[in-house]
């Protein structure tokens, strides 16, 4: 079907199911299946709070060149149920197809747009000599389909297959390779050629999330001790901490709760090992108090915030960059912390690394603000991206002590040399309560101001002394492009696509992407965006923090900002698209979009009217009793398409106002 | 560098802190403060191999009061930050002190976690039954009916009960003593901190200041030693919770509870090579690698 | 003694002992006595986190107009204690007097400076005719001898007396106030008259505290629920609950911990009751978590921070304004908040009441921001000040369920109608995950991207609603003044009392005092701001987080910032004598000063040499073996005068370096 | 206005939440919540009456699945929440639900100092001996030994014993049910909510995802019915704390435990004036002149 690819962007392939259907194997064994042939994959799975049931819809992009995104196409889908069939078939673009079960699934040809091929699997028939087998074989023979549309080696799979069910046995093995190859050879007499031809590199790369690349470069800056308790999506770190502990020598400690999990990384960090601790917004929230007891007491510690969506328990599997504000904030009184946010998950691994050396060497407690999209998405890193020989630096770490050792000594560079606990001839303590150079507290009997003064300055004074020894920020693009777009952490590499995607239009911009959020390499940053010709910053929240964040460092006002905040991750078309409405002078509107409506139908019929309805017309009208123009939406019976009834959606507000029954059918009551 | 005293060179003037007790005179932190260096010195330890751990209160300001490593840490956090301590560092002798309610208050949920973890922590309560860092309100173990500036009319929640709750959950020695009665004091501390797992010491410490009720006549009057009670058999779990609710007119001292089991740190791999602390920092390539072959 | 007393701005008074003294008592008679007689006062506290020992500074400003701060001077002081005399001797002014137990304590004559009378009083011999008496009856004694040197009527002192000590019967009282009078008459015949003569206005008014007026103001607004868990300086507001409570009809929960309190009062808003918690910074950092869970619910709470000294526990009894950060950035993801912090001890009454109302009519958690200084320390306010008819406006809050009800009905207001539980014909859940307008929740199985973007613009957009009903920020002076102050919440009264000094030193000033920090008035701040010559933003605590939030939210930087952190307040004076060495250009410097190098050298002394030596002799030196020039400072015995050695202090790190040893006779080892 | 039932109009289908339950088929919370349902009906009470608070995870999604007022609230906070909502409105029947990990683990604090306070609220914990929201980690009920996505090597704590740790503290309805019996658990429940005072349920309720071990099949080998036990008294707190220990091959289902104590809202002289909800705002200027006149 004569459709250029350009292969260097990729193919991207989206599996869309329900909690429990298994697809995250399928889309796991595609990934490493196009990894081991020396493709780069990168994956990002959009899933609900929920251990079954609910809407999955995880993408793999697979590309000959490293892609830092999921891109913005959807190239072939695999749908496991309708839902995601409506939800999303029409996202498909012309020169990709459709892979549905088809003993089990109806795809309304309606929802396939032109060009777009759409291949039923009888699975039920194809599984038939198999015997008995489990529901998520369905995956297996959409993969085999899958396999052969995309033109990907069937012997790479089958090595991946022995491998992910190898502790199964060679039954399993077999049998899972045997279904693949009747999904590959359905295919195969049912499908037009997709015309798509891999350079295959042949190069075999790592395949990881940033939670992992986080966990190696802790462990290779010499971690020791990890403390966690479960939250999403900073549990997987905990997993892969747990998994790994013999091989890597860290000890884990799952806590009974997180106020639990940071005191015993600080006491541990006090004790003089390397430790660490991760959350999400939440955990963090409850971490708060002891952050402050670290930097007074000067005890390094790293904790990771694997951000979510906010606020409060929100949006558990969504990300979002909502804690700048909860980072900086954290605790009471001023008192010196590094925040930074690795920018890919290559650099989670050195965010790491160099976190735990940042927290030794100014003695401080050093957030990382990572996020969900960086922590759970695997993409496909370079084969020696990651560098085991991190100099580990430990700062003024005393192996005896001196004579009158003071453990809080006021000295000329602001670091008090550190002598651990169990070492002999010192002793002191440390204290959360003000403290003179020995530890002696200056809160009770006695008060003195100033050494009260000296001790804050000493302490505060560590935060230029940090600024020092970062890495300076560098301005990607033209210094005199038109537009200079700014990020902050895990967006790098969908802006960095969106540039290119920009300049292709004919755009002239730059990029400046913010990892060290604080200190704030304000006089460097300044002087780079003193160049800019209009600045936007791109966020994923809703109030713009890092926006707010710079012009309280800086005084520099973003000329304007692109925010989102439901949910999704940005790609790199949407922040091309907003750049050009920006430029153009095209208002941003809040409005209720078409799309939107219709998800707002689909929520609605889920809740009251059960499954078998969907909207399929959209209106915008005016009506008396309304202070805002509305969406009339027409709701018609899955299966037979029978009108049901007209649902009202404000433009404006977003609110579901009536429901107009046409038809008795309804399943629930509704009021 | 530091002169390092020999252990023969110990005397309990060693364990002297940098500054004296700034306690109200007549506190009962006094005799916890004083019993505990006299079981150091017994105990034959060196200041640098001892951590004091507390948390926020009167008696939370008892690792000044010691020549020993201490960390003086938030209201109702000691117990974790001992728990990273000795993960961090199994050689450090670890002993926790606080008070009634930054244990049993606020502290409540690390309290219980961590007796059923039986790590090998020794932990010291001085239970004046208030809190008299802020001037005098109700704690956790303030008895029922008593007066007090949260109180006016007579406090309407049960007290806690340490010593039950630290033999359902798991603690292996659990014992209680009263700052009256120093000798007993360091002995129990003496045994506590040789114990290996984790152990209770619920102190009766009065707060001569803002507790006029539970006051030394007060406990004078009806504490006695299970030692000299006839038949106590400290390893009975029934007994020992049943002795846990003697209240009233007489109330028992001394070692109530006391199991054998392994510790947190005896389970755990990772630190059967030795103190954290003490082990390499940092991976090979190698080991990195294996880790990445693992995602392809 | 010629001295030209201006009684509008009051004569002070200074107490000095130890903690356990009873001296608070004493000055509350005082104090008691001067609001009877129709007198302002105006009280300070510095005290320390010890019950007794330590060393505490109690002074009371009398004054014939009202007075907002403690003032410069300390024109009499009451020792209690040498170490008192040695701190603060020297800071009485001419005119004034020293009194001292001299049964017990030497006055140093070199300590009291020329034109200060001092005045031992025999209080053994005096006490003598009342046989065995308490060790607080040379308070009383004391007391006696300042009121009259005060010129001040003994006879409504003996009312204070009768009224403090009533519940301990007549013969006390009357020990108590025969003791007085023998400190009266030994005065009378032993001291030169003040000159003092007071313009009583006989009219009596109450003498309270921040922490007093803002429970009064809850109360005043309709408070049903006050939880907290006791911490410093915020207990005096549950107390006060707890003693108050069957009089004002509030229930009060002394819970576990702060995570409990906030909860609790979260559950009590939601039940639609007015509730409120209280606690200080490290209580404030537990209570983070809840205050986001309280916005996405959308349910009205009331939490105050009453801040003390950070970082960690810190300087748990001195004043700090440094919890700005925290509030702002407390809990994860973006909601909408309100921080408030009071001007004045009035201001306490009326933001209370405030809070209250515009947390139940915005449906969102209201922090307010005071501090130790306004909390704790009292203040004669006018009798007229509180007004209990506070206008309660409880929002959208339906007293029955209409028909299809939604809790969080997408408005064009954004404000949701409130049912409250327990209503009958309604139900609803209210979740912490983000959820539609019926509660539904959207982060699990019925996820979905367009409701979540209305729901968090509808909560954001209520900022906007909040900021409209608050009242405008006032600028005081003349708009054309060549320097602009600008402070928040507490330091309004001692920036005031500055700005009248500068005035009458020449300088044309005017003052702009911010309340409402969240969200904040920016564009009537920017407005009234873009007329100032030079601004200056004073602040009490070391990274000037206001400064910071200003530039955030207008773009402003301040010209220059005054801060001060080392635990007290600040003083009319300093302000002046601060904005005076910015306006001639004297660059500020963080050496050590002199005065602090004693205070330094006082602490050495103590910790290590016991209590009996005393610094005497400043020098600045430089010596070889250090890289910064050094205070030497000469120690001798406090007996006999005799040299015990020198102390050598860094002038730039406030670092103590060495001690040499004159004389063996140490008390303690040193090393 | 909407319309409001009458109680003879109940069903229990009146009861079902605006959705589903999401939970995976099979799961021990299904059985919860028809069991809840039922007791709900049983004491007729309408679903306005009712104010069901949870925290975070699978079983406090239980709220969403009943039509009632309700919380969903934070993990580990049910119990204050829904102590400031009984503390608010004492007509509100209170039932707070939630996990092992909700309630023993992150809210183990609250859950003690509860029940000493012996507020009446009625507290259904679905102990699954897993953290199934987060996919699997050991909890504070997990056996020892026991396998789980953080004990890849065995369970080295011991499990805390809600039982036992509720009588020793104070609660006065203690009870443990099993959701593969229905008919136990929904007398239990109506009985635990008609109680005064705090009452705890401990619910077995499988984890059909995460936890291989304790299933419906290996409970069914080891429950017993208490009340056809002859002779046991659970009005004897000895015996009940004997009981709340049995586990292993026999493990006893039923009410172990009750007491008659005064609760909290019958001690607090406020809460006797009626429901703080009900109460006039504001005070008289003549009450804030009194508390104005005591400061001078
Ligand atoms: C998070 C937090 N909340 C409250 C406080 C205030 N606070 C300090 S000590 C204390 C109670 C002390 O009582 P206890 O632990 O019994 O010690 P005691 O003073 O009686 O020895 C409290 C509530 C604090 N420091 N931190
Ligand atoms: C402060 C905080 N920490 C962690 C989490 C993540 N979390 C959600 S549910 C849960 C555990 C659930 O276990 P349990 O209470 O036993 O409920 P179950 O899912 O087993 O029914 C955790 C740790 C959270 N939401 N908030
Ligand atoms: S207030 Fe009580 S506990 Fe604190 S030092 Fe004084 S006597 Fe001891
Ligand atoms: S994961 Fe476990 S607890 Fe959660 S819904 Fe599934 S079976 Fe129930
Ligand atoms: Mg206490
Ligand atoms: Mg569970």
């Amino acid at each position: 079907m004569g459709t250029e690819w350009d292969l260097t962007k990729g193919v991207t392939i989206a599996i869309g199911g329900a909690a429990g259907d298994g697809l995250d194997k399928t889309g796991d064994t595609l990934a490493r299946t196009a990894t081991r042939l020396g493709l780069y994959a990168h994956a990002f799975n959009s899933y609900q709070s929920i251990i079954r049931g609910g809407h999955i819809w995880l993408k793999i992009r697979m590309s000959e060149k490293k892609m830092h995104n999921i891109g913005d196409n959807t190239n072939v889908m695999i749908a496991l149920n309708e839902d995601s069939l409506e939800r999303h078939a029409r996202e498909v673009q012309p020169g990709g197809v459709i892979f549905f079960n088809s003993s089990k699934v109806n795809c309304d040809p309606l929802l396939v747009s032109e060009g777009v091929q759409s291949l039923g699997l009888p699975v039920k028939e194809l599984t038939k000599p198999f015997g008995r087998v489990l529901p998520v074989m369905q995956n297996t023979i959409m993969l085999g389909a899958l396999l052969y549309w995309l033109n990907l080696d069937f012997k790479m799979t089958e090595k991946v297959l022995a491998d992910t069910f190898g502790y199964k046995g060679q039954d399993v093995i077999d049998q899972n390779i045997a279904i693949a190859r009747a999904g590959y050879d359905y295919a195969n007499e049912n499908l037009e050629k997709s015309g798509i031809a891999w350079k295959f590199s042949g190069v075999r790369r790592p395949f990881v999330t940033g939670n992992e690349t986080i966990g190696m470069g802790a462990v290779a800056a010499g971690l020791k001790l990890y403390a966690a308790y479960p939250m999403s999506p900073a549990t997987s770190l905990l997993h892969w901490m747990v998994e790994n502990s013999e091989k890597v020598g860290v000890a884990v400690k799952q806590a009974e709760d997180e106020l639990a999990v940071v005191n015993m990384a600080i006491g541990a960090g006090l004790a003089g090992v390397r430790a660490m601790c991760g959350t999400s917004g939440g955990g963090f929230a409850l971490m708060t108090e002891a952050i402050g007891m670290a930097s007074i007491m000067e005890v390094p510690v790293v904790i990771v915030n694997v951000m979510r969506g906010g606020p409060s328990t929100g949006l558990p599997t969504r990300t979002e960059q909502g804690d700048l504000n909860q980072a900086f904030g954290a605790s009471q009184g001023d008192f010196p912390r590094i925040i930074m946010a690795p920018t890919s998950i290559t650099d989670c691994f050195y965010t790491a690394a160099e976190a735990h050396n940042l927290a030794e060497e100014f003695q401080v407690p050093v957030i990382i603000l990572s996020d969900l999209l960086l922590g759970e998405n695997p993409e496909t890193i370079d084969s020696d991206a990651l560098n085991a020989e991190i100099l580990i630096n430990r700062g003024k770490l005393l192996s005896e002590a001196p004579e009158g050792y003071k453990r809080f000594a006021l000295t000329a560079d602001n670091i008090s040399p550190r002598v651990l606990p169990g070492t002999p001839g010192a002793a002191y303590v440390s204290g959360s309560d003000e403290h003179d150079e020995e530890g002696v507290l200056i809160s009770d009997e006695f008060t003195n101001e100033a050494i009260r003064r000296k001790m804050q300055e000493k302490r505060m004074a560590k935060l230029d002394a940090i600024l020092q020894s970062l890495t300076p920020p560098q301005l990607e693009g033209s210094a005199k492009a038109e537009v200079t777009l700014v990020g902050w952490g895990s967006t790098w590499g969908v802006i960095n696509e969106a540039v290119a995607q920009l300049t292709e239009a004919g755009l002239s911009v730059n990029h400046l992407q913010i990892k060290y959020l604080f200190p704030f390499q304000a006089e460097q940053v300044e002087k780079i965006l003193s160049n800019s010709k209009r600045i936007i910053v791109i966020e994923l929240n809703s109030s713009g923090q890092f926006a707010r964040h710079l012009r309280a460092e800086t005084g520099i006002k973003a000329d304007d900002t692109i925010l989102k905040y439901n949910g999704e991750p940005f790609t790199p078309g949407y922040i091309t698209q907003s750049v050009q409405d920006i430029v153009e002078g095209r208002a941003l509107s809040l409005d209720v979009s078409e799309d939107e409506a219709g998800q707002i139908a689909y929520h609605y019929i889920r809740v009251k009217l059960g499954n078998d309805a969907r909207p399929v017309g959209y209106e915008q009208v005016s009506l008396p009793d309304y202070d805002e123009p509305l969406w009339q939406v027409s709701i018609v019976g899955r299966k037979e398409g029978e009108p049901r009834g007209t649902l009202l959606i404000g433009v404006q507000t977003g609110a579901t106002y009536t429901w107009q029954e046409n038809t008795p059918e309804i399943t629930k009551e509704v009021n | 560098m530091a002169t390092v005293l020999d252990r023969e060179q110990l005397t309990v003037k060693v364990y002297d802190g940098a500054v004296d007790p700034d306690w109200c005179p007549g506190c009962g932190d006094f005799g916890v403060l004083n019993a505990l260096k006299k079981a150091l010195l017994e105990l034959e330890l060196l200041p640098h191999e001892i951590m004091v751990v507390s948390g926020i209160g009167c008696s939370s300001n008892l690792p000044g009061y010691i020549h020993s490593y201490g960390v003086h840490s938030l209201h109702g956090r000691s117990i974790p930050v001992a728990t990273g301590l000795k993960l961090a560092n199994t050689d450090l002798n670890v002993i926790v002190t606080g008070g009634d309610g930054d244990g049993y208050g606020i502290g409540m949920g690390h309290f219980i976690h961590a007796m059923r973890r039986n790590l090998d922590l020794t932990y010291i309560v001085m239970n004046n039954q208030i809190y008299g860092l802020t001037t005098g309100q109700a704690s956790p173990t303030t008895m029922k009916d008593v007066r007090t500036k949260t109180t006016p009319r007579g406090n309407v929640e049960l007290p806690i009960n340490p010593l039950a709750l630290a033999i359902v959950s798991g603690a292996t020695y659990v014992a209680r003593a009263f700052s009256g009665n120093t000798k007993q004091l360091s002995s129990l501390f003496a045994d506590a901190i040789a114990h290996k797992g984790f152990s209770l010491l619920d102190v009766f410490s009065p707060c001569v200041t803002y507790n006029k009720i539970n006051t030394y006549a007060w406990f004078k009057e009806r504490v006695y030693d299970l030692a000299e009670e006839d038949g106590y058999d400290p390893s009975d779990p029934d007994a020992a919770l049943k002795k846990s609710f003697e209240w009233g007119d007489r109330i028992p001292l001394g070692l109530i509870y006391q199991s054998e089991q392994p510790t947190y740190e005896d389970s755990d791999p990772i630190l059967q090579r030795g103190p954290l602390v003490k082990q390499p920092l940092g991976i090979k390539q190698s080991v990195l690698d294996e880790l990445l072959a693992e995602t392809m």
